[in-house]
């Protein structure tokens, strides 16, 4: 569904993704993870390509774009490309003039035309998924950073797109709610969404993903089967980063 | 206030208001000076009164609302002495006589008096009250900030006539002699202007007007008016 | 009753009716239209080809650059020397809509690029084209902010449409400047006119005053940013 | 050499002479005491007690509201009246500065507001005080968008520095004005006039793009609110 | 050293703190756990008066203030009070038109007129704790979440505050990094700087916190020292939100 090969992106003189591939399969769901500064956000946004590579090649589903410094892009096929992903950002960006129910009908009014009466419907169900029917019609101004968070996730949700980007989606959820809008991903995945999610929380990782890619530095450390990468990592760094998780869960829990 | 002349004389100037936009009453002439036919008549005016003409320049707008505010004591613009302005103002005795003249393109044979205004457009500075006399004769009146911009209007053919006295028209032909615009009638009553002060200064009128007189009777209002207009225009 | 009054009083006709028949035709057909091209010109400045908005610069500078007066002479007198021969009321429209859309352009590029590029990122990744992130993202948010200025440029304009008298137009100031040849009361007619141009800003005031309570009900997002 | 270039260069002194005596040093001085009007009274709008918020709204309203050549006639013409007699310089700086911070306190109001409520929180969780907040944190950013409607104001203001005419001050237009009355070819000097105008303006707009780039090159902070 | 007393506030019609009563001693660490939308953020917000409670006493340090509806707020008071206390936003409100460096200088420079020279090595010594000393120079719009948040921190503990109230402070973190911050506010704990934070990152709560406070619906549910509500908790309510960590924390470390 997503194969991103050679993906190379600088900022300037600053190189951020030094050669990255990645191959996402039709309803996998893989976790970036990593040190901060590593390029998971870059990497995601060059998925739905908010963020153009230099070089290198994205394709989602049919759609397939070649990058080459100096070359112009075709905005059709960005569009395109993007119509079959949805996002969910680190610092969540609703629309500060919409309510919130009407920031996750956004999309199903504007760009897919839907009629209001079911945009809204589709929009009340799915903010009642993350538990936020009761403040649809709160302007995002006065909605806690958790609130926005949900928010922000049933937005993207809402065109039912076929790949899902997450950066740090449970970032501003305490654990138990973070456990139910882990559900509600990991319901989508059965159901077939594909998803990359950025994040921190290494037991969201376990928990929901197939495959675990490790980026620091703008390179792929490592990448493989969840399971593996947590029981059995090959490299060192990555039993390093992993162990940090390990010992303060062990930590915690063993205080318990 | 009664000690209008008084106030002049103590303080040694006559202040007048004028335009210094208005050839060739009252203009600059190249080396930037302040010049023209209602110049020097203050000037003149001034000098018999034994004091010194201090003029201060304003639109036309505010020219006689100065007069008000007492920015100045006089004003010497080509000022038409009528009714209207008699009852809120004092007027000296007429200093220049002039005739409101009717003028057309060239090449126009239609019009040849001011009643064949009729139903014509009449470009008319607002600033003078020949628009008034255009409206009387039945024409269409299309306002302009000046003379120049009625003859424009004339020249590119949106009105059909302006009404202007005779001395600007005059003064305009000395500039533009190519000018293609010609009188096509000339009226018979003359139209007067005068000197013009607040009210309540029968002293300062008085005393205008003797100057009038002396620089009539000494040969300086003559030698002013032949310099200007190569004739006397004081009827 | 004073004179002074009752001069007020019998002009107030024709300045009415000046006011109703010129003044406030050219000032809403010339903001609703120099709005368009400075939305147009924004646009260009902000997102468009190099050349294009090379152009648009040019634009911008020789119209802020030069008296309105100026503008309008050209069109009126000078244009007919290369034989185009436009009546008063059209060469007003256009002079004035140019003068908008001008002004206006850099208030709308301003606004626009203060709302963050973050918003553009979150309509992009739900689907939306340029043109609709636009009209349904940006446009609204950037509108709070410009509503004081464009304000300022709309009221100037109710006034600068005076400036139509040069070129013939007898609006409002011109019919009070007609009374005042035949009254030489300036200071009165004057007055009356500023207290009838005050009326007609008044109610653009007041709907600056509720679109901006509008605006900024909508989330007050002043604080969402935050 | 043709005639109209002749005229031209023959008033070209008289012209750059009256901008350099009156045009220039009323444009200036007038601007900055008005920016400063402005400041106050967007401060007051937006952060001051209501009735004097409520005097400030009535000084905008008025100021705007009518015409600056009603209100130039009013300070020269009127006071005297009450028994205050200005010059006429002192007249026009006071006429300019009123309009100026009129105008620009609603740009100045808006762009402050369009500031995050969140940057002033964190300005005061570091310990600064309102006015710290204001000056080091919120007018900076506010300064970005605020730049080009701040400079429709002062370009405008350079060319209705020619409505001092009215009230006896000799500047540039009126230097045209008084050439036009013996040669009869306002075009010609109008355009002349205009020429120099836009030489002003220009200046001008290439500080503002200066500005621009420059409170740009400070974090493009579009992006960092993103 | 922070004293709350029976605070209340309300957004319009809706409360959203129900009288709430905070004690915190000198060199104390209270970690503010619960679910979203309890009113952490607006309680933490209410002890430096960004947000003005309704009702109730605020004592901070030397510092009483009292609120009753309708009464005018000593705005000296609120300065002095704010003086000693340092913030890290849960959004983290970078200066965006100030280099990282200068974010952390600004405080000093305007508010404790140091000089320059000072206040700059004092900024990069900072930085360098949060692991940023490469990013001084660089613009808050080219930082990372994580940069950001590190930047934030920095900002907060350069004036040296008395108080630090901290709104989920790694959240945006990888547990590597997380782990450093906690190691640096543990530092900063233990040096006497008391410190208040909002949390969903329970470990964190556990490894530095002395005390727990369980804040929902904008009331107290359970407060006591970390061990004991990690340990044995009295409420059922809080038994429940502590399970989601353990069960998690479980699952993650019984995977490894
Ligand atoms: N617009 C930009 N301009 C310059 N540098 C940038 C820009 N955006 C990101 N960077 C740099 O690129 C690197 C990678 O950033 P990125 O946001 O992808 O990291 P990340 O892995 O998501 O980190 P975190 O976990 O902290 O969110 C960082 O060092 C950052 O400073
Ligand atoms: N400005 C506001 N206007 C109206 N309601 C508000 C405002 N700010 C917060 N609220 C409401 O107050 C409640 C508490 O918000 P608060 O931000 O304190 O929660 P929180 O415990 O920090 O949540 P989270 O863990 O999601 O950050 C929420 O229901 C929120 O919607
Ligand atoms: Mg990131
Ligand atoms: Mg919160």
């Amino acid at each position: 569904m997503i194969n991103l090969t050679a993906i190379e992106k600088s900022f300037g003189d600053l190189p951020v993704l030094k050669g990255v591939d990645l191959v996402v399969p039709r309803g996998g769901v893989t976790a970036l993870i990593g040190p901060s500064g590593g390029g998971k956000s870059t990497l995601l946004r060059c998925i739905n390509l908010l963020e153009l590579p230099t070089s290198g090649t994205v394709e989602v589903g049919e759609c397939r774009i070649e990058f080459r410094p100096g070359r112009k892009v075709n905005q059709k096929a960005v569009r395109e490309l993007r119509r079959q992903t949805g996002m969910v950002f680190q610092n969540f960006q609703l629309f500060p003039h919409q309510t919130a129910v009407a920031n996750v009908m956004e999309g199903l009014l504007t760009v897919l035309k839907w009629p209001k009466d079911r945009a809204h419907a589709r929009a009340i169900e799915l903010l009642d998924k993350v538990g936020l029917a009761h403040k649809a019609d709160a302007w995002p101004s006065s909605l806690s950073g958790g609130q926005q968070q949900r928010v922000a996730i049933a937005r993207a949700l809402a065109p039912e797109p076929k790949v899902l980007l997450c950066d740090e989606p449970t970032s501003a959820l305490d654990p138990e709610l973070s456990g139910e809008v882990v559900a509600v991903l990991a319901q989508l995945a059965e159901e077939g969404t594909t998803m990359v999610m950025a994040t921190h929380d290494l037991r969201l990782a376990r928990q929901i993903a197939h495959d675990v890619v490790f980026l620091e530095a703008g390179k792929v450390v490592e990448a493989g089967q969840a399971s593996q990468i947590f029981e059995k990592p090959s490299q060192a760094r990555t039993v390093q980063f992993i162990s940090t998780l390990t010992e303060q869960g062990m930590a915690a829990g063993a205080g318990i | 206030q009664a000690q209008g002349l008084e106030r002049i004389k103590s303080a040694g100037v006559l202040k007048i208001g004028t335009e210094g936009t208005y050839s060739p009453f009252t203009y600059h002439d190249k080396s930037g000076a302040l010049v023209g036919f209602d110049v020097e008549i203050g000037r003149a005016i001034a000098d018999k009164l034994g004091v010194k003409a201090e003029f201060l320049e304003g639109k036309w707008d505010g020219l006689i609302a100065g007069l008000d505010a007492k920015r100045y004591d006089a004003v010497i613009n080509q000022v038409g002495i009528t009714e209207a302005r008699k009852a809120k103002y004092d007027f000296s005795e007429p200093y220049i006589a002039s005739k409101a003249v009717l003028i057309v393109r060239e090449d126009n044979n239609e019009i040849k008096t001011f009643a064949d205004l009729k139903g014509k457009k009449s470009a008319q500075s607002l600033t003078s009250n020949f628009g008034k006399l255009a409206q009387d004769s039945g024409a269409e009146l299309v306002g302009t900030d000046g003379f120049d911009q009625s003859i424009q209007l004339l020249l590119t053919g949106r009105a059909d006539a302006t009404i202007n006295d005779n001395l600007s028209f005059l003064d305009f032909k000395k500039q533009k002699p190519d000018a293609k615009v010609k009188i096509a009638a000339t009226q018979a009553n003359a139209d007067y202007s005068g000197v013009i002060v607040s009210k309540g200064q029968p002293d300062l009128v008085a005393a205008i007007n003797d100057a009038l007189k002396a620089i009539k009777a000494d040969g300086t209002y003559e030698t002013i008016s032949q310099k200007y207009f190569g004739a006397n225009v004081s009827n | 009753m004073p004179h002074w009054l009752q001069l007020m009083l019998e002009s107030l006709g024709p300045l009415l009716w000046a006011g109703v028949q010129f003044t406030i035709p050219l000032t809403l057909l010339s903001f609703a239209l120099g709005l368009t091209v400075g939305l147009a010109a924004a646009l260009i400045r902000l997102f468009g080809p190099k050349p294009l908005a090379a152009i648009v610069r040019f634009y911008v500078w020789i119209i802020r650059g030069t008296p309105l007066l100026v503008q309008l002479f050209l069109i009126f007198y000078g244009l007919p020397s290369i034989g185009i021969l436009l009546d008063a009321f059209p060469a007003a429209l256009i002079g004035f809509t140019l003068n908008v859309g001008a002004y206006t352009s850099e208030i709308i590029r301003a606004v626009i690029s203060s709302v963050p590029k973050g918003q553009w990122e979150a309509a992009y990744s739900i689907g939306m084209t340029w043109p609709q992130a636009l009209r349904r993202t940006v446009l609204p948010q950037a509108a709070r902010t410009a509503v004081p200025p464009l304000s300022n440029t709309f009221i100037s304009l109710v006034k600068d449409t005076s400036l139509a008298a040069a070129i013939t137009v007898p609006e409002l100031f011109q019919a009070a400047q007609r009374i005042v040849a035949t009254t030489y009361e300036p200071l009165i007619l004057y007055v009356e006119a500023a207290l009838i141009y005050l009326a007609l800003s008044s109610v653009l005031s007041v709907l600056q005053e509720r679109l901006e309570i509008r605006l900024n009900r909508q989330g007050g997002f002043v604080e969402a940013r935050a």
